[in-house]
């Protein structure tokens, strides 16, 4: 896989300084930001509308600008690295950089369509890099599940912010915090939660959408480590994160968010402990701590305790942990697939004296995902368990919280333990240590863990309280201290690493019971999501064999009945039908006609003669001459006659050339039936409107101006050859247009014809799809 | 005279769309024909030729209906008369080239050719 | 068909359909006729000339073919629009009169001979075309 | 400025004249057909300047006084719909260059190409409904020619449903047009917009506008009539569905919005409700069709009649925001629709069919190629910051902003089944690797790379210019529905002011006895 000879891009390597860059610009901004100084900057994009390209740094937005910007940092470097010698390494790693800034125009943007926009390139970006191995099929679907999951979410998620922008006045993020508006009363406030927590909870992977992110593990360990641990997927839980001082506060919310991220946090960590692919086991312990999150944003802390929102602050701060260990856990499990060449831990042991470096940061990494103490982690957990205990639900809370850092200590153990101290395996290739990009980032990542546990009060003055109090809503006074004295958390955390290390120890009962007990679950997400897109795709395919049968006749007897049936019913629902008042006096002249030409038609209609018909065509259309010829329309009656002729004519040129009627399959009785109903209620609606027309007053403005005109200014006595070529001579040109082209077109079609050898001709019978590809044509 | 007129333009219409609804190509041209016969005609009744009756029965002018309509029919028969003869020479060809009138034998474009429809996997696995 | 009869009575009677068609084609402004009509006769008769002749008698009588006419009548259509405004400065189509030896001439009727010829170009060229195949 | 408005019809008309004349020199008629497709951009450029500078302009043709002669009249909507049709035409002709052998077909398809640019461009202006019939036929005859020259079987197929379902639509509206003569006397659209207020029989005003539902849902390709489209459109040269694609069905489209907003509006709760249930309908059905077919060109296809939907929706919901959502989503749908048909032929081209069966390995092939696919794919799709997002975001809004909570969500989820069929050709043409039996993919000469990649890149920058840059092309748009929402400028426009404020007898004229 790794092709060692292969030269690193300078590129790759130069790209690193844009988010390194990034993130000192962003850190210096880390004082006045803490200081209650949002930083705010605003052009129009489409003001009409009210979206602005509106960004915005509050404590919320920078503490994840600063991940985004520094875990990326690291990403890039060990991309570079990590990427030597692949095919396509230049589109990578634009993709991730494009990625990267997509995410902070989500974290940074104050405008909610702005967001959106982001927000969907990320979807975008993640597609092309969830599918970078685009030669395996599996990265193929998951590339696809991840843009329909979260594109579908996404899409609820945009109907959510319409209602939300409708109801607060404005997409501002500002001006609705600002703003008074209750939208906890308002009348949709139902609808829009449930579609703005559409698109977080599926962007977040929160059960049931769960499933695609450990499929998402297809794309290279960069991508897992940037987009499936530190990032993408807490674009969901920032979403919530702002809007909680918005939407939040209320039973709907608190109870939604809790409960979905309690069942998400505790069912992952336990499928986490059941796989042995390094990376899935990761995958599942992200969406344990993307369950907490949301758990946490969501739950309400009960009345009467301090006025401290101690969820915000406990979300927070796990964001911040989590990224911190998890992207160094994920380089990590990338470097030794890299050089021992699998993932799966039960092929995998005793990496400790071939990789050092590796071995150092994936120890402080997972200490700190245990929350041993003094790393960030068991600052983070104390948090967590105070915020819980003191919570409405306060007992069931504790209990998911507990169980899940419980099993995910035994997660911890399991991809450091196993890998590096574990016995090492009778036959693997030689392993080695990763070149220095490989491991520094997640050394560093892992001693900023360590630091922030040691020092807790500068993170959170600095970044984490302003965040918080950017997800509450106001400024949390909250002290704190890697010591709080042997209190309920502290003896909780005990459990908690206790229960891990037992859950180690015994993995193997473990994992059986929970692998059995999963494996009894009727329906997964992942199998519901292929039962749905294949239903589409069967419903597809019978609705539009029905639909777009390939039978003319069908086609046209659906145009047919539409017409008759709508013009039908409006004409009785409108309540159009009028019968002439007076029975009209019609000459015996006219009588004879309308019974020669109706009778011709029905000729036309019945006869099985070719030549009986095309003469019964003639009358009709002479008889119609006649007709206008009675009505002292000469000009029409003259041109009528005489294209009737030329219609003989051809007519019979050609009709004489095609098989007779003869050979036409009858159509059954039914079918029959079918038409002539559907022929008759056509001919009878246009019966009724025309006489409802003509039961109208007439207008006769146009014609008398004519009339009067055509002397004097038209300089002819002929009306109406003065309307063709002057008054409407623009019609006329058009008319001669068609005919002309017609004439073209048919000579054309006459003339022109592909030239085919008789293997072509037999090919193009079997495939006529393959036609007209790259074929001679001539005009012969 | 514009009931009668009506009528006719009714039947002229059922029976096109009667010849259209056959699956023999002839019939749908001659159906076409017919059509247009039946927008010609209803054009020239609504347009208003029962004022010119009534006018030439008040003061013995020469009938002369609604001049405009008359020019739109003359437009519109040749245009119908081009797109007919049009439509002709095409049923001719196709004769020629699929060797059948009949519409419902006509499958060269639809439906997809395709050994397994549908089943195609939309991540492009090769099935 | 093909007789002699027929033959020789054509040859009368084609030339006389054509002054007709070219009758009715100068009279239309003023009198029931006009371009269509006018066209319409002519390519009766020539449809005529076909068929007791065939097409290639036709085709060496017309000495071009049948599509450059209705072209061309097209093109005489759009310049007649095209030439009133240019004089006048006035919109498309807007005709243009003038007075020649006591009778009125104007853009109109150049565009009625456009219409005439472009309806025997296209009729003569759907004959031609179905005549000529097979 | 009145020769700027028939300028569009006049330019293409003489250049197929011309062009026609050409046919037996194919170097020569390709630079004249050049030219013209320039000529004629620049006119629609000048127009569309001339009428945002100063609003509706029409021109009265033959120098009659409206209603008596024919009007051409160019609002902001005509303007530029002119304009787009302009530069899909412009981007065909540098196509077929490539596309379509000199000495071959292309004679024909010149003049033929040119023919329908008129007769598009014609019912884009036309100010009078009769005329709009005869451009409609125009039209008509243009495509089927198009559709038909080549004659293959498949072609003949196609065109044989084509012509079937378009001639009846056509009949039909002249039809309609008939009875909407006989009713109110008139014809010049603006006209008719004050006569049908005096029409007493409201009903049968109603009735009429049922017909005209159906004749134009028949143009439009709307549900349940949409038949001939996907029947067709796979089967020509590229060139000729990628133009097809952009502009016929928007013709129909156009006139729906012209006519009901103009001059069926006296009954909104039934015919607008009407056209809101075939939007729906439409969407759905058009999606589906695209999700059950694996060859690209049937499924762009299908995917046609769904955009179709949005568009009407726009008119059905019949609020300044909801019209100037659908004006801007046929806006984008031209450019990206016609754009995407052009890269399926390149596709095809590179990778040696257009069945995604046998399909595969562009990604690594053709990076270009998949870029600009990408670009109209995913805008098509709806997704930000293409063209596509702001289209789908303004009518989303726009019906929720009635309640039409139903008709969003339906959109919505089309979108995502679009996004699901865009990303199943990428994924099977780009991703998947070649099939073992496909012959390798070629690599483009220069003058195919050129050719058939300059419009596509031309194509897609404007689709990027309207995603990033969208402002401007709002205003336009929202002019444009302005115009649609309130006809008094159009009818002043055309009638003179006059008839706007007297909205009495009748305008000026010396036949005007009215009724």
């Amino acid at each position: 896989m790794e092709k060692a000879s292969a030269r690193v891009p300078l590129y790759s390597r130069l790209v690193v300084a844009l988010p390194a860059g990034l993130f000192v610009w962003f850190a210096s901004m880390v004082p006045s930001v803490a200081g209650g100084e949002a930083q705010f900057a605003s052009i129009g994009w489409l003001p009409q509308l009210g979206v602005d390209l509106a960004f915005h740094v509050d404590g919320l937005g920078l503490l994840f600008a600063l991940l985004i910007t520094g875990v990326g940092t690291f990403i890039l470097l060990y991309a570079s690295e990590y990427m030597r010698g692949h095919p396509q390494v230049g589109r990578f790693t634009a993709f991730l950089v494009a990625f990267m800034l997509s995410m902070l125009g989500v974290v940074l943007s104050d405008n909610l369509i702005v967001l959106f926009v982001f927000w969907e390139l990320t979807t975008l970006t993640s597609f092309l890099l969830i599918g970078y191995s685009h030669g395996d099929s599996a990265a193929r679907r998951a590339a696809l599940q991840s843009l329909i999951v979260t594109g579908a979410g996404a899409l609820a998620m945009l109907a959510g912010f319409v209602l939300l922008g409708n109801a607060a006045g404005s997409y501002s993020l500002r001006e609705m915090l600002a703003g008074d508006s209750d939208l906890a009363g308002h009348p949709a406030y139902v609808a829009m939660l449930v579609l703005v927590l559409a698109g977080a909870f599926t962007k977040s992977a929160q059960f049931p959408f769960h499933f695609w992110l450990p499929n998402a593990m297809a794309a290279p360990t960069p991508v897992s480590a940037y987009l499936h641990s530190a990032t993408m997927v807490k674009a969901g839980v920032f979403l919530l994160a702002r809007l909680n001082p918005v939407l939040g506060g209320t039973d709907e919310w608190g109870m939604t968010l809790t409960g979905f991220g309690a069942f998400t946090a505790v069912y992952s960590a336990a499928v986490a402990l059941t796989r042995t692919d390094l990376k899935q086991i990761l995958a599942y312990t992200t969406l344990m701590a993307l369950g907490v999150c949301v758990m946490f944003i969501g739950l309400p802390q009960s009345r009467g305790a301090d006025e401290v929102p101690l969820g915000a602050v406990a979300a927070v701060a796990f964001v911040f942990v989590h990224a911190l260990y998890k992207a160094p856990l994920f380089m990590v499990a990338g470097t030794i697939d890299h050089s021992a060449g699998t993932r799966d831990i039960r092929s995998l042991g005793g990496l400790r004296k071939a990789m050092p470096w590796s071995l150092l940061a994936a120890a402080l990494a997972a200490l700190s995902m245990s929350g041993v103490p003094p790393f960030a982690g068991f600052v983070g957990k104390e948090i967590l368990y105070s915020s819980a205990i003191g919570s409405t639900y306060g007992v069931a809370a504790t209990a998911a919280i507990v169980t899940a850092n419980a099993m995910i200590v035994s997660a911890a153990l399991l991809v450091v333990a196993v890998p590096f101290l574990g016995q090492s395996p009778a036959t693997r290739p030689t392993p080695h240590e990763g070149r220095w990009p490989m491991w520094i980032g997640s050394l560093v990542l892992g001693v900023a863990a360590l630091g922030a546990g040691l020092f807790p009060r500068l993170a959170f003055e600095w970044l984490l309280l302003p965040a918080a109090g950017a997800v509450a809503g106001r400024q949390p006074h909250f002290e704190a201290s890697l010591w709080h004295g042997f209190n309920l958390p502290f003896a909780l955390s005990v459990v908690t690493l206790s229960a891990g290390a037992l859950a180690y120890w015994q993995r193997n009962r473990l994992t059986g019971a929970l692998g059995s007990a999963l494996a009894r679950l009727p329906v997964t997400g992942d199998s519901a999501y292929d039962w749905l897109m294949n239903g589409i795709a069967r419903v597809s395919v019978v609705h539009t064999r029905i639909v777009q049968c390939g039978i003319q006749r069908r086609y046209l007897l659906i145009v047919f009945a539409t017409l008759g049936a709508s013009v039908l019913t409006t004409l009785v629902v409108k309540g159009v039908i009028a019968w002439p008042a007076r029975i009209p006096d019609v000459s015996f002249v006219e009588w004879l006609l309308a019974i020669l030409i109706a009778a011709s038609a029905l000729v036309t209609i019945r006869s099985h003669s070719r030549l009986m018909a095309i003469v019964a065509l003639g009358v009709v259309g002479t008889g119609i001459a006649l007709i206008f010829l009675l009505h002292g329309a000469s000009d029409v009656a003259m041109t009528q006659l005489m294209v009737e002729t030329l219609v003989v004519v051809i007519v019979a040129m050609v009709l004489l050339k095609l098989p007779g009627f003869r050979r036409e399959v009858r159509q059954t009785g039914l079918g029959r039936w079918r038409d002539a109903i559907v022929s008759c209620v056509v001919g009878l609606t246009t019966t009724l409107v025309l006489l409802a027309v003509t039961a109208e007053p007439s207008h006769r403005r146009l014609t008398e101006y004519f009339q009067k005109t055509a002397v004097p200014e038209g300089f002819g006595a002929n009306v109406v050859n003065v309307i063709l070529v002057d008054f409407r001579g623009l019609d006329t040109l058009g008319e001669i247009s068609v005919l002309a082209l017609a004439a073209v077109s048919a000579y054309t079609l006459i003339n022109w014809r592909p030239r085919r050898s008789a293997r072509a001709a037999a090919r193009s019978k079997a495939f006529p799809e393959a036609e007209g590809a790259a074929k001679p044509e001539t005009l012969s | 005279m514009e009931l009668i007129n009506a009528a006719l333009v009714g039947v002229l219409m059922a029976s096109s769309v009667y010849l259209m609804l056959s699956r023999n190509l002839v019939r749908f041209v001659l159906g076409l024909a017919l059509l247009s016969h039946a927008a010609n005609l209803l054009i020239f009744t609504g347009g208003g030729i029962t004022s010119s009756i009534t006018s030439r029965a008040a003061d013995g002018a020469t009938a002369e209906s609604d001049s405009l309509a008359q020019a739109l029919i003359l437009t519109a028969i040749v245009i119908s008369f081009s797109l007919f003869t049009f439509a002709l020479v095409l049923a001719f060809r196709t004769y020629e080239t699929l060797e059948t009138v009949d519409t419902d034998a006509m499958r060269a474009a639809e439906p997809e050719p395709s050994g397994h429809p549908g089943r195609t996997d939309p991540s492009g696995r090769p099935s | 068909m093909n007789t002699l009869v027929l033959r020789v009575a054509t040859r009368i009677l084609l030339p006389l359909i054509l002054v007709s068609s070219i009758f009715m084609l100068l009279r239309g402004h003023n009198q029931p006729g006009g371009g269509f009509v006018g066209g319409l006769i002519a390519s009766i008769g020539f449809s005529l000339h076909v068929f007791v002749s065939g097409a290639e008698a036709l085709r060496r009588m017309l000495r071009t073919d049948p599509r450059w006419i209705a072209a061309v009548g097209l093109g005489v259509a759009i310049i007649s629009g095209l030439v009133g405004p240019y004089a006048s400065g006035t919109p498309f189509l807007t005709s243009a009169w003038t007075s020649v030896g006591g009778v009125k001439v104007g853009t109109p009727l150049v565009f009625d001979v456009g219409v005439y010829l472009v309806v025997v170009g296209a009729m003569l060229t759907f004959i031609l075309g179905i005549k000529e195949q097979g | 400025m009145t020769w700027l408005v028939a300028g569009p019809i006049v330019v293409p008309l003489s250049a197929a004249v011309v062009t026609g004349f050409l046919m037996g020199y194919g170097g020569i008629q390709r630079l004249v057909s050049l030219c013209s497709g320039i000529a004629l951009f620049g006119t629609a450029v000048a127009l569309l300047t001339n009428v945002w500078n100063e609003g509706v302009t029409a021109a009265q043709i033959g120098n009659w006084p409206s209603p008596f002669g024919i009007t051409l009249v160019a609002d902001h909507l005509s303007a530029v719909l002119v304009l787009i049709t302009a530069i899909i035409a412009l981007a065909a002709i540098v196509y077929s260059f490539e596309d379509i052998e000199r000495r071959g077909l292309a004679t024909v398809l010149h003049p033929l190409l040119h023919a329908l640019m008129a007769g598009v461009c014609g019912a884009f202006l036309a100010g009078d409904i009769f005329n709009l019939y005869v451009w409609f036929e125009v039209m008509l005859i243009a495509s089927i020619g198009l559709l038909v020259v080549g004659g293959t079987r498949a072609q003949l197929d196609a065109s044989v449903r084509y012509a079937a379902l378009s001639l009846i639509a056509t009949t039909l509206l002249l039809t309609g047009i008939g009875l909407l003569y006989g009713l109110t006397g008139t014809l010049n659209m603006a006209d008719l917009h004050l006569r049908v207020q005096e029409v007493e029989n409201e009903g049968l005003l109603t009735v009429i506008a049922v017909i005209f539902i159906v004749a134009f849902g028949i143009k439009s390709a709307v549900f349940p009539l949409f038949f001939w489209l996907p029947a067709s459109y796979h089967t020509p040269k590229v060139t000729v569905s990628a133009v097809f694609s952009g502009l016929l069905t928007k013709v129909g489209v156009y006139a729906l919005m012209r006519v009901f907003t103009l001059i069926f509006t006296n009954d909104i709760g039934y015919t607008h409700e009407i056209l809101l249930w075939v939007a729906g309908f439409t969407m759905v059905t058009g999606v589906l069709g695209a999700a059950s077919r694996n060859d690209l060109r049937r499924i762009l296809s299908f995917h046609i009649v769904s955009q179709i939907g949005y568009m009407i929706m726009g008119l059905a919901l019949y609020t300044p925001l909801g019209l100037l959502g659908g004006i801007f989503y046929t806006v984008h749908h031209i450019i990206v629709k016609a754009n995407l048909f052009f890269v399926a032929g390149a596709i095809r081209r590179f990778g040696g069919s257009s069945r995604l069966a046998r399909l595969g390995g562009l990604y690594r092939d053709a990076p270009l190629l998949a870029a600009l696919f990408f670009i109209p794919a995913f805008s098509l799709a709806g997704f930000p910051p293409l063209s596509g997002f702001w289209a789908k975001f303004l009518l989303i809004r726009a019906s929720m902003d009635v309640h039409e909570y139903a008709i969003a969500a339906t959109a919505l989820a089309v979108g995502l089944l679009t996004a699901y069929s865009m990303t199943k050709i990428w994924l099977n043409a780009f991703w998947k690797g070649r099939p073992e039996d496909a012959m390798p993919t070629r690599p483009p000469s220069r003058s195919e790379g050129f050719f058939l990649l300059a419009p596509v890149v031309g194509l897609a920058a404007i689709t990027l210019a309207i995603g990033l840059y969208v402002q401007p092309f709002y205003e336009l748009a929202e002019r444009a529905a302005q115009e649609l929402m309130h006809p008094a400028e159009y009818v002043g426009a055309v009638l003179g002011e006059d008839a706007v404020s007297g909205a009495g007898p009748s305008p000026a004229g010396p036949g005007g006895s009215g009724n």
